[in-house]
């Protein structure tokens, strides 16, 4: 049978947990003969092709993200939900308890060393903020849990072994942190 | 644009491979020829406005979180906001602690850029096929040099975790110092690693110099721009962790020199509606006129020299690349990324060689706490600031953050543009092309995390629109 | 006072119930625990009896109440029907079917005796109740 | 206490008649998750986390609020039970705004525990994001209601063993958050003691000391040590957190413990900070203005030759703190009285003194003057005597709002103060005057022995004549009316327990004490222990000191000697008149660990010594315990105890140091007969 494909985006979230991926150092290469990489932040395609493994780092911020949730959803087999903010809603929501006017104005416009007199705020030429930013399993069904911020590099590699041996993993309690 | 009818927009969104994303826009007339280019950031936090309310302490624990990629830079420039608020200079083993780990970050941080990320264009070439111009190509076909870049990046990240506790958002500085001391033991097996990391970072010194030789004229040219440079530099040194702010001319002159708790004085943030980042400039100068550039080139730019032998003679030898010394070719900030972590190398030596370093001399307390903070450091993208007010009880009232690759937000856009306007004729857009382009903002190792962050999965699009606005004609790779 | 109208009306249902040959198990309670979710287990049918602020025209209700994972005017030391049998269907993977049965108070100050209006209300809630009760199973 | 059996997962356990289901499967190891329930604290079954099925019974039972049943066959880990917590756990992230990312506690956090334990890997409620206020207006505390779980541990901490009454629990529902002073934002509190009791009881991160945040959390730490605060009299027991080499964090024991686990603010704060205080790292011998570094030969040597002149003609002295431990202070007499002749005192001799000779004649009774302060906890009236606990030892004060607020207790107030527990005393008695006054309470002895007498002899009326006479003193010399008197007496004598708290003021008359001490008996104030009284001496080891380093008579500030040696631990200020005695010394050494101005000041030579989590020994507490001090981090090689640097002085003298017995502080306050034979004393 030909290598399982995996995809993997990065959406509302710091990176960390792809950083944490390549933690595994060395035992990428051995990774790297059993599955295939495709549309990742790490390699170049641009298209998300159908993948047997999607990977969701990050929550659901603005509409594009929301997109591409629901598009990686649509080409994968299983999705994974890589750190707290896929799985909980993350740092990221420390923004809900305010409206988006007052957070884009308070970064736009109030901070100290903005000289922004016409008060201008980001906005046409890129992706609306939604009201609320949520966790992965608000817009997509979510199969498989990694929480941790981020999860360690141990762990994300359990699961994809895990996977490859055909079984549906689930983060053992001795591995799973939310910090 | 709507109301020119032929002109067709190209979208590329991502850019992969860099840490953070963002997207391309170049707009074509009828004839095919480019228009201009932009480079958007997509996302945005807002952790400058969600922090407030918080105690100052937590600030060093949030504020990493802005970046998985270099998130010691902002726990450690957080921390030493911190100090400023509570009035205190930490003890010599604290601070060497924390210079420490910050070299073991630089380590790392410009190891996965340069390995993991932009020595594939380099080994493969730009026109090569983007299922291998990767690091998993990079895997396949030169496993060796793969591997030791990992173990170079692995080697850093170790540092972090043994101080911190995790390789990424480590828990080490707290206001007045840090919370753990180095033991002897583990003191001594880094410093055993040092030698063997330093020969992995000779090898690659040769591999950029060797591809920038090959590529002279191509190499030298590519997305390059006369600009002054930024940089924090310590009596005219190179300085990565504690020093002034220094900005050099295209002439290589001082333009300004002052203290990072002066920056407010000197450095202003400008806001386009096109991309959520937003675009520090010099002051005196205005904006554009007063942009900059920083990181690894903008460094060694702005200094005078490095206080560690080895990198000292590289820098010699980069500096005779030109007559005046200043080297403004973009395409070489990868060599000065290299050679950066041969300097980050020799310091962390001889930090471990340091008795201080295994002192257990911590903390400084205090209980009457200052209303400002300010906390500046060069991360491996260039200068990051951390601006915290507090009230009386310690609660924040107000947050500023400056983020490295700000800073280059405007060099990222000229660049671009540059290259479209250079490589794009008659409407050809090849892979090559495309990839030039996204090499542009990959040389300048963009942490878009850091500055807002973005994403934006579409496919690349060669969009060719009609009169009206519709869709004529779309090309996806 | 009238908080407790419940205590007087869910025995009277229940021994009506009794009456019409059903098993039930009647459980009173000062506040609604979560932990009732639990007791659903086996149960076929559900009455929930509580007494209520809110006016009706007929000072009283009987209506169905379905699973419900309604998080507002939730926490731990109050939590309403329909979120109890959204509980018992994460843990068991079956509800029962549910009533909740509401008589409206006048004074909920401290005493054990029911205000007449009230008392009046329960008796005219139970009627409905068996009315209703016939008409869904014997009609 | 008739035993009972239950069986727990089928496993049969043994417990006592009483006990609640959760006391009979902790006392056999049978693990019960809980998060609301704490050892020593009344539990209230609030999270439902420690439910357990009980067969034969269709609900679900709190194992914490349970009584356990013989018989009951119980059920701790079904998977009903195993689902059933995990969604209360699940509701509680949802409900609240939980950000373990970086939150200080998160490792430590018994929430995060439990989610884990039970597999939470996703929340599936939809999350409230409910705007919750983090209250940072309290100087050393915050309150993140983001993390709240509604636990109420904070609030009957503060309740049931501080006795502050602060926390409390407003509006209702969802929407509840603990509140200070009903209402108030901690900051604004003007009941908080800020003692930090639950900030170290609260499971999550809601209650956090800011200060002490993310300096390491419990789980980072390589060893944990159990040692005491050297700060005021009662001598807390203390855990020390040790990271690395260096104390991360200071905590109390458990609140099952008979002082309840606390700490007050000053053991909380002082004694971490105080671990990164600027040290004195080697001898220094002062040039001129200034001070040149040392080898230690050399400033012994330089010493040495100092003290044999200024011993032999009387006029060298010695000061030694009394937050030094028995060990160091025999060692210090053994030095100084015995080898040297030398006069010694501890800087707080003037206090201890008034006590020692207040004693003096209970002693000689062979009675022992004093009971462990947490008796207090045990007595129904509680008589003041000149004290500000919550300044001089504020557990001790602590234990007193409990008695009064839940025990029920009675409390006398007199003193020339104001009353410091204003509105929990019932009768409070302004004196005039100083407090060193013995009259007064000779006086109320008296009236109290005549009402007894009263009791007892058939006509009743000489006594009742005596009586009387004594209550129109009492008036007189308190200026209050007879019937106040009265009631005072009448409250003294209804009392079945009292217990006597005496403050530092009263000390400075002997005298005094010893009319304290007469009322306690005549109160008939016994405990099993001794005598009914609470002194509150001033720092962690004065009672240790009373017989090892405390001069008979004082000599500090009425001769100025030629050679003055001082050891102090530089945990708490010395005294102005010590200070000025240190500067009109001749010659002056002062071993301190750190550099506490003025005093190191006025040194001629300046010798480190270790601090006290550096040392071990043993403290005598007011808790009427001898309790251990222990290394918490090991003094660096530089540093020298006082045994070696006597012994270097003692070799450059060519004199020998006798080996100090060990210290007797135990045996010196030693009850040979009951209490309740114990006879009032003439002043």
């Amino acid at each position: 049978m030909s290598k399982p494909k995996i995809a993997t985006v990065w959406l509302e979230a710091c990176a960390g947990c792809h950083m944490s991926f390549l933690d595994i150092d060395e035992r990428i290469v051995d990774l790297l003969d059993k599955v295939e990489l495709t549309a990742t932040p790490i390699t170049d395609f641009k298209e998300i092709p159908e993948v047997d493994i999607g990977v969701i780092d990050g929550g659901i911020g603005n509409e594009e993200e929301k997109h591409i949730a629901q598009e990686l959803r649509k080409k994968a087999k299983i999705i994974i939900a890589w750190g707290d903010c896929a799985v909980f809603g993350g740092i990221n929501t420390m923004r809900n308890f305010m409206s988006t006017k007052d957070v884009l104005e308070g970064g736009y416009i109030h901070t100290a060393s903005t000289v922004n007199p016409d008060g201008v705020i980001p906005h046409g030429e890129v992706p609306a903020l939604l009201p609320q930013a949520l966790p992965a399993d608000n817009v997509v069904k979510v199969d498989v849990y990694v929480p941790g911020c981020p999860p360690d590099a141990d762990t994300i590699l359990y699961v994809f072994q895990e996977l490859l041996e055909g079984r549906m993993p689930k983060v053992p309690s001795d591995m799973m942190r939310y910090d | 644009m709507a109301d020119n009818p032929a002109v067709r927009k190209i979208e590329i969104n991502p850019i992969t491979r860099i840490e953070g994303h963002g997207k391309i826009t170049v707009n074509l007339d009828e004839k095919g020829e480019v228009l201009g280019a932009r480079f958007h950031v997509t996302q945005f936090r807002g952790f400058e406005v969600f922090s407030k309310g918080r105690d100052f302490r937590e600030m060093p624990v949030i504020t990493p979180r802005i970046c998985g990629i270099c998130p010691v830079s902002h726990h450690l420039a957080s921390a030493k906001a911190c100090d400023m608020i509570l009035g205190v200079e930490i003890t010599p083993t604290a601070h060497k602690l924390r210079e420490l780990m910050h070299m073991g970050q630089f380590v790392q941080s410009h190891a996965l850029s340069f390995f993991h990320l932009s020595s594939p264009d380099l080994l493969f070439g730009f026109d090569a096929d983007p299922a291998i111009r990767n690091v998993v190509g990079l895997v396949a076909k030169f496993p060796d040099l793969a591997v030791k870049g990992v173990m170079l990046r692995k080697f850093g990240q170790e540092l972090i975790k043994t101080l911190g506790g995790k390789k990424v958002h480590p828990w080490h500085s707290i206001p007045g110092g840090v919370n753990r001391s180095l033991r002897v033991e583990e003191r001594d097996a880094f410093l055993a690693q040092v030698p063997g990391m330093k020969e992995t970072v000779r090898e690659a010194l040769g591999l950029i110099k060797g591809y920038l030789a090959e590529h002279g004229e191509e190499a030298k040219k590519f997305a390059t721009m006369e600009t002054a440079y930024l940089g924090l530099v310590n009596g005219g040194f190179l300085e990565l962790f504690d020093g002034d702010i220094r900005l050099k001319g295209p002439r290589g002159r001082v333009i300004d020199e002052f203290a990072d708790w002066e920056y407010l004085d000197h450095i202003g943030e400008h806001v386009e509606a096109f991309s959520y980042l937003k675009f520090p400039y010099y002051l005196p100068l205005g904006f554009p006129n007063g942009s900059y550039r920083v990181g690894p080139l903008g460094r060694v730019n702005a200094c005078d020299d490095i206080d560690t032998p080895e990198a000292s003679a590289e820098l010699a030898a980069f500096r005779m690349l030109t007559p005046d010394g200043i080297v403004h070719y973009t395409m070489y900030t990868h060599y000065a990324r290299v050679l950066e972590i041969l300097y980050a190398l020799e310091r962390m030596e001889e930090l471990l060689q340091d008795p201080d370093i295994t002192g257990s001399d911590l903390r400084i307390t205090s209980n009457d706490l200052q209303p400002e903070g300010i906390g500046v450091i060069e991360a491996p993208r260039g200068t990051l600031i951390h601006n915290y007010w507090v009230d009386e009880k310690g609660a924040m009232t107000q947050c500023n953050l400056i983020v490295a690759t700000g800073h280059n937000n405007y060099a990222m856009n000229r660049g671009v543009e540059m290259v479209a306007r250079d490589f794009i004729k008659g409407g050809e857009v090849t892979e090559g092309i495309m990839n030039r382009m996204e090499h542009v903002i990959r040389c300048y190792d963009p942490c878009l995390s850091c500055s807002t962050h973005a994403v934006g999965k579409m496919p690349l699009a060669l969009e060719i629109m009609g009169a009206d606005g519709t869709l004529l004609r779309k090309i996806l790779r | 006072m009238d908080d407790g109208v419940a205590f007087s009306l869910a025995p009277l249902i229940a021994e009506y119930l009794e009456g019409r040959g059903h098993q039930v198990a009647l459980s009173l309670e000062h506040q609604l625990l979560p932990e009732a979710a639990a007791e659903l287990e086996e149960a076929e049918f559900a009455v929930f009896v509580d007494a209520s602020m809110e006016t009706t025209p007929e000072g009283f209700q009987v209506r169905s109440v379905a699973a419900r994972e309604i998080l507002e005017g939730l926490n731990l030391h109050t939590v309403g029907p329909d979120w109890i049998l959204a509980m018992g269907l994460r843990i068991h993977g079956r509800v029962p079917e549910a009533w909740l049965v509401t008589v409206e108070g006048e004074q909920f100050d401290f005493g054990d005796e029911l205000t007449p209006a009230c008392a009046e209300r329960a008796a005219r809630a139970l009627h409905a109740f068996r009315a209703l009760w016939e008409q869904r199973f014997y009609a | 206490m008739k035993e009972i059996t239950l069986s727990f997962d089928g496993k049969e356990c043994k417990g006592t008649l009483g006990d609640t289901i959760l006391e009979v499967a902790q006392k056999n190891d049978v693990y019960i998750p809980t998060l609301c329930y704490l050892k020593g604290l009344s539990p209230i079954g609030a999270c439902r986390m420690c439910v357990v099925e009980v067969e034969k019974n269709p609900k679900l039972l709190t194992s914490c609020t349970t009584p356990a049943v013989d018989g009951m066959v119980v059920q701790t880990k079904t998977e009903k039970l195993h689902n059933y917590r995990k969604q209360i756990l699940e509701l509680l992230f949802a409900g609240r705004n939980h950000f373990c990312m970086y939150c200080s506690q998160s490792g430590d956090c018994e929430l995060q525990r439990l989610a884990i334990e039970h597999g939470m890997d996703s929340v599936r409620y939809p999350f409230l994001y409910a705007p919750f206020e983090n209250d940072a207006t309290h100087p050393d505390l915050m309150i993140d209601h983001n993390r709240c779980v509604l636990c109420l541990r904070c609030i009957r901490v503060c309740a049931e063993k501080v006795g502050a009454h602060t926390l409390d629990l407003q509006k209702r529902g969802w929407s509840a958050t603990v509140c200070a002073d009903m209402g108030m934002k901690l900051g604004d509190s003007s009941t908080c003691v800020s003692c930090g009791a639950c900030a170290q009881v609260c499971p999550t991160g809601t209650i956090t000391i800011r200060e002490l945040a993310y300096r390491g959390r419990r789980k980072d730490c390589d060893d944990v040590v159990e040692s005491v605060c050297p700060l005021c009299s009662v001598g807390c027991k203390i855990k020390a957190y040790v990271r690395t080499g260096s104390v991360a964090r200071v905590e109390g024991t458990g609140t099952e413990s008979p002082d309840g686990g606390q700490l007050c603010h000053m053991g909380r704060w002082w004694l971490p900070e105080s671990t990164e205080r600027e040290r004195v790292a080697v001898p220094m011998i002062r040039e001129g203005v200034h001070f040149r570094e040392a080898s230690w030969d050399e400033a012994l040597a330089l010493i040495a030759s100092r003290i044999k002149p200024a011993a032999e003609t009387g006029r060298a002295g010695a000061l030694v703190s009394s937050l030094c431990t028995d060990e160091e202070l025999s060692l210090f007499s053994a030095f100084y009285r015995d080898a040297l002749k030398v006069d010694i005192d501890t800087f707080d001799g003037d206090i201890l003194r008034g006590f020692v000779k207040g004693f003096e004649p209970f002693k000689a009774q062979g009675v022992r003057p004093f009971t462990g302060a947490h008796n207090i906890l045990k007595s129904d009236l509680v008589v003041n005597l000149c004290a500000d606990p919550q300044d001089e030892a504020p557990v001790v004060a602590s234990y007193i709002r409990v008695a009064v607020l839940r025990e029920n207790a009675r409390m006398i107030f007199a003193g020339n103060m104001a009353d410091p527990f204003d509105g929990l005393t019932d009768e409070s008695v302004r004196l005039g005057g100083s407090c060193g006054e013995p009259e007064f309470l000779q006086e109320l002895a008296q009236a109290l022995m005549a009402l007894a007498e009263s009791k007892v002899d058939l006509d009743g009326m000489t006594a009742l004549d005596s009586y009387e006479k004594s209550l129109c003193k009492v008036a007189e010399m308190a200026g209050i009316t007879r019937e106040k008197a009265e009631a005072l007496v009448k409250l003294l004598a209804g009392a079945e327990k009292p217990v006597f708290v005496l403050g530092k003021t009263l000390a400075k008359s002997p005298a005094a004490v010893t009319a304290a001490v007469n009322l306690a008996i005549a109160a008939r104030s016994f405990f099993e222990d001794g005598l009914g009284i609470v002194p509150l001496v001033s720092s962690g080891n004065s009672l240790g000191s009373i017989n090892t380093c405390v001069s008979g008579e004082p000599w500090l500030s009425t001769n100025d000697k030629d050679f003055l040696y001082v050891y102090s631990t530089g945990m708490i200020p010395e005294d102005e008149d010590a200070l000025a005695a240190i500067s009109r010394s001749g010659f002056s050494v002062i071993q301190t660990p750190y550099l506490v101005r003025p005093l190191v000041n006025l040194a001629d030579v300046l010798l480190p010594a270790p601090a006290w989590f550096e040392r071990s020994g043993h403290f005598c507490t007011i808790e009427g315990e001898r309790r251990r001090l222990n290394v918490i981090v090991p003094p660096v090689a530089t540093l020298k105890g006082l045994s070696s640097v006597f012994e270097g002085i003692a070799r450059d003298l060519g004199v020998s140091v006798g080996r100090p017995e060990t210290a007797p502080c135990e045996e010196f306050f030693v009850s040979s007969v009951s209490p309740d034979l114990a006879k009032m004393a003439a002043l």
